[in-house]
């Protein structure tokens, strides 16, 4: 391997490859506990840790533009059972995403728990750097047993970050969390693995499916499939949403991290790996999983949104839109065709910018006036200009307008839902989609901007922390500049369709 | 030396038993943990010999140079090379563990009287476990049980004498079943010896007919049945566990029903033969079935109701032993390998988690479940301890417990017994519950009790220990290859 | 137990302490040649400190094998035993395997030395078979008087 | 003869289930004791004779009678024997009383007695069908090139004893041997360690 770096005595580090970014978040994770009677050497750590791994992340995917193939066999628990790591497009992808996203993230939390003086904080980066390894493993995981193994490693190290508070509310709501999305991974996921294990007689994900060429009868492959995608509830597709809006409860940077960046991406990017790579196209084509996968989206999209219009707590209707465009990514990769798998995939990154906005957003309101509802937001943006600016790209992108993120993977979906024979169901409910994303976002800007101000409230400029406002500047710029240059993102994107697909886009 | 090993490492330890109550207090700790050390080392040792044999040999020792069948043998394949390390593994640490623990539960002049018993149940259970031979087996598990009834009985409350006294009713019970169960065998055979009885078997398997052996078989499953606690005569178990002091809780559910355990399994595959299980009494095979999976999910359901955590950690005991038995009921190379390695797992988890409810009697004086309260902030590496161990019985991927899980799913699967598959989920789900319980407490409870420290370095490091095995047995499959070989050898 | 208040009995008792025992002895050196050994031998010699108890009082009996000369004889009897085993793995034989006491092959004098481990084994069981039947028996039999004072020494003994 | 001693033998062990007064049925066990070594005898098994003389009727019953004289003379508890109410009654009597109090077991103790002895004594009957009788020389354990046969004929050359019951147990299963009397060992420390200061400890006196 080129450019390796032979290090105490022949030890290759850069061998290493994909198992690097993990490996540096668990020595994170040590460095955040060693330091934890120095608050400001611990979020240093913390920040080093976000830094070290983006950067690694960074060189992955140079090296896999330059054609490289990157692998690290790991450990091998057992036979068909090791946790080995490989860098794909798909992997990629995600990572990018929520690496470079969890930089920002860890920024706007140390100005948030500083700010509100949280108690238990070394818990909280703690655990905050053990989610980011599971992140980072289960994005260069090179089969589905190391898929499992993170998704349940993310479950249990952001219980802690959920129930932050422990006040009777957080507990409930934290309990409401696990118990979804424990039971789901060990009632289904877990009896999935065993199931694919069984007929395939191997986990390692396969370019056109580990279970291509497995002859099984149709109705047990489709069990396998559903087994997996309900199994893997982080992605919330309906019913098994209800752990997001309860997840609310905790503090807002573990609601960006829940929502934005890794919880709910781990379940969307899990999905995309079952179908592309244990599955595959022509398998789930053959079985008919590719039209389940995109009904369950659709019909997720519209309710959800139909709820969050109902919702007055802000946070609560962020959570109810997060399960709707969470199934903008299910809907594009169950389409069947290269643009929707395109956009689908997009949507991993451009939902998590903009919604990592949001949130942002919605703490810096709580952060500098304790308002949580959406009917006491009027007149702030007057008070917070920066904040609701922000806040109100975040939004744009959410309907899907230019010049936003949201537009470019929304017209990806478009025209892979007009590839699709049976498109017109789709395209219709992506425009009713747009239209309920605006009818509950749209409210909010204009309370906040055109509306005056409560009587009783002195007017004046009065922004969160200087970290919080950097960092969702920072974000809300991310999502300009992903309308602008999305190009990595988009090639990465296209690999995997290209793969998967052939040609045609 | 090395060719004397086998008996060694018994003799060692019966040695140090029988020196310990002629010696002082301090001396005889030392000679405990010197003799335990001792034996583990050579267990490691006919680990490794064992595991270097060629497929179908065992080391063989002739005890007084008769060799089988007219003296005693001690025979070392992989499989009890695999159960004698994990008993003097988990014998030597807890050894460690015991001496501050002791002192504050067994009163003074008591305590070299303990630590002898103690000594020699380890012994007898090692003794269970190397023997090749039926009737010195019986005789290994006489001394096993006797130690056991009494290492109960000296709980610091009333109700320990009652509880070592309720396994002394049961225990005496099971074991005059196989008591008779190797008088049946004797009779149809006439030789004790495990490979002869097997060779008698396949020269005559009309044997296999007889009802003298159909008895004989069925006396050893209910006598090693009770012995092991599995559902539904597991009556004596949670007393016994709840009331015992801290350190016998440690080491009798870290490995005693294991060893019966073992021996159902070298009973039905060494002595009766695998053809037997098949066709001779597949009745048997079916009721193993059946008890092992209620055992699986009623366990941990009862764990769910307790209060006090020795109790709960019993009941969930009551639900590990049927992982243990449920390779031998699904009866293949997957199923077994999976029940094997739930020898090692299992004695890490549940040991470790002895460990916790020890150090809280130690700091707290109680073992009450709410007593965990704060624990995290209190000793945040005991908590860490309860947490790692936890994860491992609800079977979390990277620790110990999911290997358990994944082969006995797969051994499932192979077999076509579906209905296993919930089982397995349906008792990860409820160990999930009651582990969660037990960390609520621990991390997330309001903290108002008094900052307490932690457990003393000699009791916190042996623990530790096994934490760390549950994690490193988890992720480096050091038992896996002896499992799987001891497996294929006794299909 | 309290003694019986017969005179005679309590004197026959006495008196036949020393039959009693020469008679265990004899069990224990007869078992080579027909039914006996250290097993029966050990519970007869341990009948006649039962049979003192019985007849003389609990006192009486435990004072003609107390606790301090039981307590050690209980261990020793079985490392008499386990140490004939080693000594016999140590002189290059398997454990136990008296023969190879003898530290020669011929077949005569390791036919000698089977022997000669053979009665040593037995005393072995013997010691500790008589200590045992003796200590149960006295254990058991503690009238309440004395165990409340006993009760009372250890409690003592604790709180030192 | 036996069958006439084993009839005594059964009517001594329900006597001895029956008796209220402890004194009255460590006696008769002592009874039952010497009546098994007469049969013992009977199967010219002397050594076992002998051994069933000293310690079952001798050395266990002073046992008994020194914990009759510990816990007292009279049996505690319901004075009706299980042998007089058939089973099923009483497991209809037990759900009434369950219905009172939810933590009782479904079955009382002595109906599970009566069942675990009931299916004993089944399989031991259904055990006995394909039992080689008593000295039947094709019996396995009896036939040539068996390893009693080989006791019998090699015992005194091997090891110089003329009862062959002694090198059995002395040398070729000498390790046995030592197995038990070490148990014989444990049982007194586990007396002594259970009875001697028998109040119960409260733990050291400095604070936890």
């Amino acid at each position: 391997m080129s450019g390796a770096v032979p290090l105490l005595g022949g030890l290759d580090l850069a061998g290493l490859g994909p198992g690097l970014p993990p490996l540096v978040c668990l020595l994170g994770l040590l460095g955040v506990v060693a330091a934890r009677r120095r608050p400001n050497l611990r979020e240093g750590v913390s920040l080093a840790t976000a830094g070290v791994n983006f950067a690694l992340v960074l060189w992955l995917y140079a090296r896999h533009r330059a054609g490289e193939t990157l692998a690290w066999e790991g450990f091998s628990l057992a036979p068909g059972l090791a946790l080995s790591f490989r860098v794909d497009a798909l992997g990629l992808v995600f990572a990018l995403v929520a690496s470079g996203l969890w930089i920002l993230n860890t920024l706007y939390s140390i100005g948030y728990m500083r700010a509100h003086d949280e108690p238990r904080q070394t818990r909280f980066y703690a655990c905050f750097a053990l989610a980011i390894a599971a992140v980072m493993g289960a994005a260069f995981s090179a089969n589905l047993f190391g898929l499992f193994a993170f998704y349940e490693v993310l479950s249990l190290c952001t219980y802690p970050l959920v129930i932050h508070a422990q006040t009777p509310a957080a507990r409930a709501g934290a309990r409401k969390y696990l118990t979804l999305l424990l039971g789901a991974s060990i009632g289904l996921l877990l009896p999935g693995l065993f199931l694919v294990y069984h007929l395939a007689g191997t986990l390692d994900f396969a370019p056109g499916g580990l279970l291509a060429g497995v002859a099984a009868a149709d109705g047990t492959l489709v069990l396998a499939f559903l087994l997996l995608v309900y199994g893997m509830a982080k992605c919330a597709a309906l019913p098994l949403h209800g752990w997001l809006p309860a997840a609310m409860v905790a503090p807002t940077p573990v609601s960006a991290l829940l929502h934005a960046v890794a919880v709910v991406k781990m379940g969307v990017f899990g999905v995309s790996r079952v179908v592309f790579h244990v599955f595959g196209p022509e398998t789930m084509a053959r079985i008919g999983a590719d039209d389940l996968l995109v009904g369950v989206a659709c019909f997720t999209i519209v309710v959800a949104s139909l709820i969050a219009l109902a919702q007055d707590d802000l946070k609560r209707r962020l959570a109810y839109s997060t399960v709707s465009q969470l199934s903008y990514v299910l809907l594009g990769v169950g389409l069947g065709t290269g643009a929707g798998a395109v956009g689908g995939l997009l949507h991993i990154g451009m939902h998590a910018t903009s919604k990592i906005t949001l949130f942002f957003g919605a703490g810096a309101i709580y952060l500098a006036c304790h308002k949580t509802r959406v009917s006491e937001l009027d007149g702030i943006g007057r008070r917070m200009p920066i904040t609701l600016t922000a806040f109100a790209i975040g939004a744009l992108s959410m309907i899907g307008l230019p010049p936003t993120a949201g537009f470019v993977s929304k017209l990806f979906l478009v025209r892979g839902a007009a590839a699709d024979p049976a498109g017109a169901v789709v395209l219709a409910v992506l425009v009713a989609s747009a239209l309920l994303n605006a009818a509950y976002f749209l409210p909010i800007l204009w309370r906040a901007f055109f509306r005056p101000l409560p009587a009783g409230t002195e007017a004046g400029v009065h922004e969160a922390p200087w970290p919080c406002v950097l960092a969702l500047s920072l974000t809300a710029l991310g999502t300009v500049g992903l309308f602008l240059g999305h190009g990595p993102l988009l090639d990465l994107a296209r690999a995997v369709a290209h793969a998967a697909f052939g040609g045609a886009e | 030396m090395d060719a004397q090993l086998p008996a060694l490492v018994i003799v060692v330890p019966l040695l140090a038993a029988l020196l310990v109550p002629l010696a002082g207090r301090r001396a005889a700790w030392g000679l405990v943990a010197l003799a335990l050390l001792l034996a583990f080392a050579g267990c490691v040792r006919l680990l490794v010999r064992a595991h270097a044999l060629p497929e179908g040999e065992a080391i063989r020792y002739a005890l007084g140079g008769w060799a089988a069948p007219v003296g005693i043998e001690y025979v070392v394949d992989r499989l009890n090379a695999l159960v004698l390390t994990m008993l003097s593994g988990v014998a030597f640490l807890v050894a460690l563990w015991m001496r501050r623990s002791t002192a504050r539960e067994i009163r003074p002049p008591a305590v070299t009287g303990y630590y002898s018993v103690f000594l020699l149940m380890a012994a007898g259970l090692m003794g269970i476990t190397i023997t090749g031979d039926v009737f010195n087996l019986y005789v290994f598990l006489e001394i096993a049980s006797i130690t056991a009834y009494v290492l109960i009985a000296m709980g610091r409350r009333r109700q320990a004498l009652y509880a070592g006294y309720s396994y002394l009713i049961l225990g005496s019970l099971g074991a005059t079943f196989i008591l008779l169960g190797i008088g049946h065998l004797y009779m149809a055979t006439g030789t004790l010896a495990m490979a002869d009885i097997a060779a008698v078997f396949a020269r005559e398997p009309q044997l296999y007919d007889s009802s003298v052996i159909r008895t004989a078989f069925a006396f050893f499953t209910v006598g090693l049945a009770l012995k092991m606690a599995l559902f539904p005569l597991h009556g004596w178990q949670p007393g016994a566990y709840a009331e015992a002091p801290s350190a016998t809780s440690v080491f009798l559910a870290a490995t005693a029903t294991k060893v019966s355990a073992y021996a159902l399994y070298r009973v039905a595959f060494t002595v009766f033969g695998v053809r037997f299980l098949e066709t001779g009494l597949p009745v048997v095979r079916d009721a193993l079935l059946v008890m092992a999976c209620s055992a699986i999910v009623v366990g941990p359901l009862l764990a769910i109701r307790q209060h006090d955590l020795k109790r709960l950690l019993a009941y969930s005991s009551v639900g590990q032993i049927g992982y243990v038995v449920l390779g031998l009921a699904l009866h293949n190379a997957d199923g077994l390998t999976g029940s094997f390695l739930h020898f090692w797992n299992h004695a890490a988890a549940k040991g470790a988690l002895f460990c916790v409810a020890g150090a809280l009697a130690y700091r707290a004086g109680t073992t009450q479940v709410a007593a965990l309260k704060g624990l995290g902030r209190r000793a945040p590496l005991t908590a860490m301890l309860l947490t790692v161990a936890a994860c491992s019985m609800v079977g979390v991927p990277l620790t110990a417990g999911f290997l358990t899980k994944w082969y006995l799913a797969r051994g499932a699967l192979e077999a076509g017994q579906w209905a296993v598959i919930p089982v397995l989920l349906a008792s990860s789900l409820f160990t999930a519950v009651y582990a969660w319980r037990l960390l609520q407490l621990a991390w997330f409870a309001d903290e108002d009790g008094p900052v307490a420290e932690d457990v003393p370095w000699s009791m916190r490091a042996p623990s530790l220990v096994l934490g760390a095995a549950c994690l490193v047995l988890g992720v480096a499959p050091l038992a896996l290859p002896v499992a799987q070989a001891a497996a294929e050898a006794l299909l | 137990m309290r003694s019986t208040d017969s005179l005679i009995v309590r004197y026959i008792a006495r008196r036949s302490v020393p039959f009693i025992q020469l008679y265990a002895l004899y069990v224990l050196g007869h078992g080579e040649d027909g039914p006996g050994g250290g097993f029966q031998g050990g519970v007869i010699f341990a009948s006649s400190f039962v049979l003192l108890g019985l007849a003389n009082g609990w006192g009486y009996g435990r004072r003609a094998a107390p606790a301090r000369l039981l307590d050690p004889l209980l261990p020793l009897g079985c490392l008499i035993y386990l140490g004939i085993g080693l000594a016999a793995l140590l002189a290059g034989g398997a454990f136990l395997e008296y023969g190879a006491l003898a530290g020669s092959d011929d077949p005569e004098v390791r036919r000698h030395w089977h022997h000669y481990g053979l009665i040593g084994i037995e005393v072995g069981v013997m010691v500790t078979v008589s200590a045992a039947m003796a200590t149960l028996f006295f254990e058991m039999a503690r009238p309440a008087r004395v165990q409340a004072r006993v009760d009372r020494v250890g409690e003592e003994a604790d709180r030192a | 003869m036996e069958d006439l001693i084993l009839a005594i033998l059964v009517a001594l062990a329900l006597a001895a289930v029956r008796l209220k007064d402890l004194l009255g049925a460590a006696a008769v066990l002592g009874a039952y004791s010497l009546l098994m070594a007469l049969l013992w005898c009977r199967m010219n098994a002397l050594d076992v004779g002998f051994t069933e003389a000293a310690v079952g009727a001798g050395v266990s019953t002073v046992l008994l009678l020194a914990a009759v004289n510990r816990v007292g003379r009279r049996e505690q508890g319901p004075g009706v024997s299980p042998l007089l109410k058939p089973a099923l009654w009483r497991l209809a009597e037990h759900r009434a009383a369950l219905a009172e109090r939810p933590d009782r077991p479904l079955l009382s103790a002595r109906t599970m007695a009566l069942l675990v002895v009931g299916l004993t004594a089944a399989a031991l009957l259904y055990g006995a069908r394909d039992m080689p009788r008593i000295g039947d020389p094709a019996a396995p354990a009896n036939r040539a090139g068996s390893v009693a046969q080989h006791y019998l004929r090699h015992a005194p050359a091997d090891t110089g004893a003329a009862n062959v019951v002694t090198p059995v147990l002395g040398d070729y299963r000498g390790y046995d041997t030592m197995g038990e009397t070490i148990v014989i060992f444990t049982a007194a420390l586990c007396v002594v360690l259970v009875l001697r200061q028998a109040g119960r400890w409260r733990g050291p006196k400095e604070a936890p």
